[in-house]
């Protein structure tokens, strides 16, 4: 495990001068009969980066919406200079200089670059006309004030995540944003994605700006951030300088308890090789990619984002199509693009986007645990639904799974929970071979370590499992062997021994060590 | 892959809970159930109110005035609840009818003319497929073209021609009822196909299958579920049901034209919508749609045997629709009142 | 690459099965049926007529035209409606809004249910209503058909506007003396599937054979669906199609008035003879204007009227529908039913600039 | 970085391919003129231009309202059955009173058209119900009001004052009113939609409707804008179709939302939402009309007509479809030969 960072000299204690730029002070909102948040303040300074810490579903989201005028609280307040505001509407707070960066990008893919930034804040012309000249070298300048070089005039649509991120903060900066809300804006990102945008943000912060971070990366708070603040249950928990704080104590806060070991990597003994993929090439997506997978294996597939570690996944088991090269599970050749030769062969694949690719969000547990055993739940022709029934219940106890009845929809889970009915969805249909793309994305701590627990588990029973992430950690606390991608291309295979932040980066960033 | 064909998707500011309709209070006030009810109000106060109304002659009629949309709501039903639609199901029914006619007056014998229909309405449903799972086309603006093109061909075939004379043993088939029932064949049909479509639909994998196409194609995709060649398979199906519509139409009037069954495909839309079906796809049930297709048809032939006139009927139909969407939307927005919107889902109590 | 999935391949099977489940022996052919066929038992016919009956009172009938909404058969509706208060009967107007068979089967059944002493129809189609009509007809209803005419077995009696083929022949000839009986001519019809239209074409052309119309060629029959855009785009399409064209006929009000309407806006007034059929009140502007010298129509009110008289007749039992019976047709007069039939209303007015301004309707 | 230059040849691609979308409907309409003309010399004469235009000019405005409404990624199948409303309803105003100006005639036509708009609007983003659903739905209500105030009557030509006519028939240097209206009115909204901040929220709203929300844009008022703005336009085509057929029954315009859609598909205007121009939709509308006209002039069989129209729809979306296809896979190949 990597020393937590802490390049940037803290402020140990905030200005108590100026009063907060953005504030909440005894802020509740209830869904229902459910409190998403109770009674919780939070202060923003000027200049300062401040973390907001908490399990899913500790009320982080709710609090981001409230301020960014998407809820409104039920009881408390709002403060901007300690003055009490009501934003009606994301425009308000937009307009009171508060602007979102939320989990997933919100583009327009059909409009330019330069338009999604100042979508209803163009520079206008005579007439109260757009002005496009102008607009695109304010486009430019920020991106060159950024660093980064994009064209303002190419369509949204086709921009990796990482460049999306970076439209969405020139956004912000071009509002002169005094507040930068960011609701896990890393959790996509690769190494030195992140290490760009913390450069942008510690010039934003240095340049005057409040910062509300959110991460599941304790890493990245004790890197940024000055202070943090911890909810639990929709509760505030403590507000306090990072500085003194240790990675436990903040996971104690978050969780309520004490944690064992996040990474409780099993030792295993490798059987024979379960998947072997040779040559495949997916044309101006991936080329000439070889690797095997053996039993008992928990195999890393490392690289930035866009590396094509996922288009990878997804063409061995078939979503998409390849152009060349083989795959064999069990010594079997599989076919090209087909989901259901895959599954027959005993492949397995946990997808990177659980809400659009992983669940059917408006279906019960039981119902998306069932959807990869349509065949094996039929009675006649018709699908048993005390069978359906059992299967999920079977592995909602096998997975501790939180839920109030197997027949409620998945999107009322918290991430974690909806992690493990993708889980539980896939390792009911017995695979040999589990493909796990990004396991632990949006998952909070304690989830986080059960599901490891889980992967090692599985591998020691003989599984052969394939693992992508953007977690460096988690990949090196994991992984057998760590296979990493650049540009489409397999460029390097690192043992366990051998694995280090730095040489999987040097590798992935394809810089000559 | 396909891009999602929610063309119709409302424009919303916050996302919508779409799961909310199966909150507590929506396990009670689903939109089949409540149409349903309105259908046995509507039963109810006919019989009581209009002498005619309740009498056997007069529901075997109005039954069989509906085989062909009942028929094809049945297909219908399952392409909406996997989020796609089928625009030409009327033209098929046209070409259908107009091939029957053309192939009849050239002395073809019935027996064969009406499995090449069947197929020939296949291989309609099969170009439609393939223009939405090859090419990705929203099935919006592919079954809007052939709308044109299939109604088109039943021109081309059979121009301004009518053909009749029908032979009679057929012609009763379709009109005449089951012996010793007021249920006509067509109708009987119907019921043995909407008990395999609702079993189908409702309790077999294939249906599971459309359901999660329907709710959340990707993830379909990624379970394994074969999601292009289902969606073919319902075009197909969709196809040949309407060709199959076509001939019991061309027998129940015993005429043969190209024009027939011109805007067929909205009152089956309605129907199937006034059903409860979600026209994003991923919802709804068999059984309202059913009750759907018997509330349009019943209600009409109320209103007519009450002398109301056409217009108002027709407004009558418009109103009913727009209610059908609008009260499950209400009956959500209280609901929102009581479950969290899904974005910011708190933990669950724990169990 | 696609196969048939198993259930598909099931279903289809289980539709072939049906269908060859309720064959017979062998193919049943459009011969081996019209072989087979029994001769159809000409319809419930009462034994006799008695001509000295009287019109019974609050006799129920209704209209059923094409479709509601149809400003011609509007007038013939109400005409006939008006009718029935002279004989003190109830008379209706209901029917679908568009013109389509189908709508109008409900209709007839709507109708039985409400036990109506007569229906009169203008059928959509002549078979597709014959069904439910002889259901009626079974039931002791009496159905009138007119305007346009339902097949022959299903209706007691046909009020015809005017022969078809005197309509088919005048049509011809009218046009003919405006043109010299010399050039390219076209006819703009409504539907592909219009009865009436149809029949009225048939007659045109068998006109159009002899031998003092050697000069007319009828180059095109064109259909305006009863549309106006549609039946205006298709004028325009004749006359740019056909640079030579020297007349068209419209045997469609909506028709000749989108005809008219086109050529006096274009620079084919003048050049172009229009004639057809269509109501004094649309075709006004254009006889004055000169675009159109003359054109054809029956009374429309006369049509409605004769026909309610024809129904209350039936109904009180004064008639059954035989060739050669008699009837009064309050102040039309007497008519006599002719054969298949039909009654005839008398021969089409001719409306020219003269005289058009006498009608309103 | 490499970024840059593969940014630029990407968007020099895709622009191309936007063009060329609009490129290409002019192109098949050059054809079909001129194998037309070939054909029959007076298809291309003053009368036949004056024709095509003038047939287009309604289907051209109901398209430019249409193409905003789709942009927004809603449908607004009820547009049709308003032209009808309006026609009847105006027809029966001016008909009672010849003494009732024009002017007052156009606006009331607008202000019905927009009402029937608004209810479409409030339903559709108040609501949130399907567009497609609801305006169905309206298109029956619309429908059954306009028989209900017809009832069978109808208006005719020599009821309207000569005012209204000479606007359906009447020419400016020649030019007849009709296509000078429907292309000022293109013009100006597609000019609109380019250059205004408030014109762009449509696209941002049909591009990613949840975006838009959370980027501030009055997501609901712009959706009823977009229904507002194009029950208007129906309304202002109502009133135009009474001046050009001078007799109007109820069910004028009849089943036209289909061949509005068709138009606006043919196009380029993406059925789900974002992309396109009232520029395409205009000639896709001129593109359908001219079909129907040439198919007349060039003698081809009617009975084929339809299906032809059909085909080229069923063409021009697939043709569309794989070009974007095509694109796609150029942009990846070049991405990966650039680097990302």
């Amino acid at each position: 495990m990597s020393e937590p960072g802490r390049g940037e000299a803290p402020l140990g204690s905030p200005p108590e001068q100026a009063p907060p730029v953005l504030a909440l002070a005894g802020v509740s909102k209830a869904f229902g009969a459910v409190r998403a948040l109770r009674e919780v303040s939070l202060q923003l300074f000027a200049g300062e980066a401040h973390a907001l810490a908490g399990e899913n579903g500790a009320g982080k989201s709710t609090l981001v919406k409230t301020l960014a005028g998407v809820h409104r609280p039920d009881t408390g307040q709002v403060l901007l200079d300690g003055e009490p505001v009501e934003f009606h509407n994301p425009a308000d707070a937009q307009q009171a200089g508060v602007a979102v960066i939320y989990q997933e990008p919100t583009m327009f893919p059909d409009l330019s670059v330069a338009e999604n930034i100042f979508i209803g804040r163009q520079p206008r012309a005579a007439l109260r006309r757009i002005d496009r000249a102008t607009m695109h070298a304010r486009a430019t300048e920020l991106f060159t004030r950024l660093g980064v070089a994009l064209d303002p005039e190419q369509p949204a649509r086709g921009l990796s995540i990482a460049d999306q991120q970076l439209v969405e903060i020139a956004k912000a900066l071009s509002r002169d944003a005094r507040v930068l809300v960011m609701d896990e804006p890393t959790a996509a990102l690769s190494g030195n994605e992140v290490a760009r945008l913390f450069n942008v943000v510690k010039a934003l912060r240095e340049q005057g700006c409040a910062v509300l971070f959110i991460s599941h990366r304790l890493d990245e708070i004790f890197e940024l951030c000055q202070r943090v603040t911890t909810l639990r249950d929709g509760g505030w928990i403590a507000s306090e300088p990072v500085a003194g704080l240790t990675h436990d104590d903040l996971i104690r806060r978050m969780v309520g308890r004490d944690l064992d070991t996040l990474y409780p990597k099993q030792e295993t003994t490798v059987g024979e090789v379960a998947l072997r993929v040779g040559r495949l090439t997916r044309e101006g997506v991936f080329t000439d990619v070889s690797f095997e997978v053996r039993r008992g294996e928990i195999v890393a597939l490392a690289g930035l984002v866009g590396a094509g570690r996922s288009e990878v996944a997804r063409a061995i088991f078939g979503v998409d199509r390849w152009d060349a090269g083989t795959v064999e599970v069990n010594g079997r050749r599989l076919p090209a693009a087909s989901p259901t030769a895959a599954m027959a062969a005993g492949l397995a694949l946990v997808p990177e986007d659980r809400r659009q690719q992983g669940l059917v969000m408006d279906q019960s547990i039981e119902r998306n645990i069932g959807l990869t055993g349509l065949k094996t739940l039929r009675r006649g022709p018709v699908i048993s639904r005390a069978a359906e029934r059992d299967r999920a219940r079977d592995w909602a106890i096998r997975l501790q799974l939180k839920f109030n009845r197997l027949s409620d929809a998945v999107n009322v889970l918290s991430g974690g929970n909806q992690q493990k009915v993708v889980l539980g969805k896939w390792l009911s249909t017995r695979p040999e071979v589990l493909i796990i793309d990004e396991p632990t994305r949006g998952i909070d701590v304690g989830t986080k370590a059960e599901v490891h627990r889980l992967l090692s588990q599985l591998a020691a029973d003989g599984l052969a499992v394939l693992m992508i992430s953007s977690d460096l950690p988690e990949v090196l606390g994991m992984a057998d062997r760590v296979l990493v991608m650049q540009e489409g291309r397999l460029v390097a295979e690192i043992p366990r021994d051998r694995a280090t932040e730095e040489s999987v980066m040097t590798a992935a960033t394809g810089r000559a060590s | 892959m396909a891009p999602d064909v929610t063309a119709a998707k409302p424009a919303e500011g916050v996302s919508v809970p779409a799961g909310t309709g199966r909150g507590s209070l929506g396990r009670f006030l689903r939109w089949d159930v409540l149409v349903g009810m309105l259908l046995v109000l509507v039963f109810a106060g006919g019989s009581a109110g209009s002498p005619g109304f309740a009498s056997i002659d007069n529901l075997s009629f109005a039954l069989g005035d509906l085989g062909e949309i009942a028929l094809i709501a049945l297909a219908m039903t399952m392409l909406v609840v996997a989020a796609e639609v089928d625009l030409s199901v009327a033209s098929v029914l046209g070409l259908s009818s107009a091939l029957v006619g053309s192939l009849w007056d050239a002395g073809w014998a019935i027996e064969s003319i009406i499995p090449l229909v069947i197929v020939v309405g296949a291989g309609c449903g099969l170009v439609n497929g393939l223009l939405v799972t090859r090419l990705g086309l929203p099935s919006l603006a592919v079954t809007i073209g052939t709308l044109a093109l299939y109604r088109g061909l039943a021109y081309v075939v059979l121009g301004d021609r009518a053909i009749a004379e029908f032979p009679q043993q057929y012609v009763d088939l379709a009109v005449n009822d089951v012996p010793g029932t007021p249920v006509p064949y067509p109708v009987m049909l119907f019921i043995l196909l909407a008990a395999v479509t609702g079993v189908v639909l409702h309790a077999t994998g294939f249906g599971r299958s459309l359901f999660a196409i329907g709710a959340q194609e990707e993830a379909a995709q990624f379970a394994g579920i074969r999601v292009k060649r289902i969606k073919l398979t319902l075009f197909v199906l969709s196809g040949a049901i309407a060709a199959f519509a076509g001939v019991v139409y061309t027998l129940r009037y015993g005429s043969a034209r190209a024009d027939n069954g011109v805007g067929l495909e909205l009152a089956v839309i309605a129907a199937v919508l006034l059903g409860g079906v979600d026209f994003d796809g991923g919802r709804g049930t068999l059984g309202g749609v059913i009750a759907g297709v018997l509330l349009i048809g019943l209600l009409r032939n109320l209103l007519m045997l009450n002398d109301v006139s056409t217009e108002i009927q027709s407004i009558v139909t418009g109103l009913l629709l727009i209610i059908s969407v609008i009260t499950p939307r209400l009956v959500a927005a209280v609901g929102r009142r009581r479950i969290p919107a899904p974005a910011s889902s708190p933990p669950p109590p724990e169990s | 690459m696609f196969i048939f999935p198993r259930r598909l391949a099931s279903t289809a099977a289980l539709v072939g099965l049906v269908s060859l489940g309720l064959t017979a022996c062998g193919g049943t052919t459009k011969d081996s049926a019209q072989q087979g066929a029994d001769p159809k038992a000409s319809a419930a016919a009462p034994a006799s007529a008695d001509p000295n009956a009287p019109i019974k009172e609050g006799l129920k009938i209704a209209f059923l035209p094409k479709q509601i909404n149809n400003p011609y058969e509007t007038i013939v509706d109400k005409a006939g409606i008006e009718a029935a208060k002279e004989y003190k009967g109830e008379a209706k107007e209901v029917g679908p809004s568009d013109a389509s068979a189908s709508s109008q089967v409900s209709y007839i059944n709507t109708l039985i249910q409400q036990r109506q002493d007569a229906i009169l129809i203008a059928a959509n189609d002549a078979n597709a209503v014959c069904g439910p009509l002889k259901q009626a007809m079974s039931k002791g209803i009496k159905i009138v058909a007119y305007d346009s005419d339902a097949a022959k077995d299903c209706r007691n009696l046909f009020i015809n506007q005017a022969d078809s083929e005197e309509i088919g022949r005048s049509q011809v000839k009218m046009l003919a003396d405006m043109i010299d009986s010399k050039g390219e001519i076209a006819i703009l019809s409504a539907t592909a599937n219009a009865t009436n239209q149809n029949a009225w074409i048939d007659f045109m052309k068998d006109e159009l054979t002899k031998p003092e119309y050697k000069d007319m060629k009828l180059v095109k029959v064109a259909y305006g669906d009863d549309d106006d855009q549609k039946s205006f785009q298709e004028t325009q399409g004749l006359l740019q199609a056909y640079p030579d064209l020297k007349g068209i006929i419209s045997p469609t009000t909506v028709g000749i008035s989108a005809a008219a309407r086109y050529i006096s806006g274009s620079k084919y007034k003048g050049k172009i003879t229009l004639t057809g059929l269509g109501t004094p009140n649309q075709m006004r502007e254009f006889v004055k204007d000169g675009t159109v010298q003359q054109f054809a129509l029956w009374n429309p009110k006369d049509l409605g009227y004769l026909a309610s008289y024809s129904a209350a007749a039936l109904a009180s039992g004064q008639i059954t529908g035989a060739e050669g019976e008699k009837f009064t047709a309050g102040k039309l007069g007497e008519y006599t039913i002719g054969k298949d039939g039909e009654v005839i209303l008398g021969a089409p007015f001719v409306f020219k600039a003269d005289n058009i301004d006498e009608f309103d309707f | 970085m490499s970024a840059v230059t593969a940014g630029r040849s990407s968007r020099g691609v895709v622009d191309l391919v936007f063009r060329a979308r609009e490129l290409s409907i002019v192109a098949a309409l050059a054809v079909l003129v001129a194998v037309t003309a070939g054909v029959n010399g007076n298809f291309l004469s003053g009368q036949g231009m004056k024709d095509i235009f003038l047939n287009a000019s309604i289907l051209v405005l109901l398209a430019v309202g249409q193409s905003v409404v789709v942009i927004t990624r809603n449908i607004d199948l009820s547009a049709g059955s308003v032209v009808g409303l309006v026609a009847f309803t105006t027809g029966d105003f001016l008909a009672a009173d010849h003494g009732r100006g024009v002017v007052f005639a156009v606006v009331l036509g607008v202000a019905i058209g927009a009402l029937c708009g608004l209810v479409n609007g409030l339903l559709v983003s108040f609501g949130r119900v399907p567009a497609l659903v609801v305006t169905l739905g309206t298109l029956y209500v619309i429908q059954g009001l306009d028989h209900l105030i017809a009832h069978g009557r109808q208006i005719n030509a020599v009821d309207l004052p000569p005012a209204l006519l000479a606007l359906g028939n009447g020419t400016v240097l020649g030019v007849p009113y009709l296509p000078v209206i429907a292309v000022v009115v293109m013009l100006a909204v597609g000019y609109y939609l380019r250059s205004y901040a408030s014109g762009r929220d449509f696209y941002a709203i049909g591009s990613s409707p949840e975006a838009a929300g959370l980027a501030g844009i009055p997501v609901r008022r712009r959706v009823m804008g977009a229904y507002l703005f194009s029950g208007a336009l129906a309304g202002l085509a109502g009133v135009l179709w009474l001046s050009r057929f001078g007799t109007v029954v109820a069910d004028a315009a009849n089943g036209w939302e289909l061949q509005v859609v068709s138009a606006v598909v043919v196009g380029g205007v993406a059925i789900t939402g974002g992309v396109g121009t009232v520029y395409g939709a205009a000639l896709g509308a001129l593109l359908l009309t001219t079909i129907t006209s040439a198919l007349v002039v060039l003698k081809v069989n009617p009975f084929w007509q339809q299906a032809i129209t059909g085909a080229l729809l069923l063409l021009a979306i697939s043709v569309d479809r794989l070009l974007a296809l095509r694109v796609a896979r150029v942009l990846r190949r070049r991405n990966a030969r650039h680097g990302s």
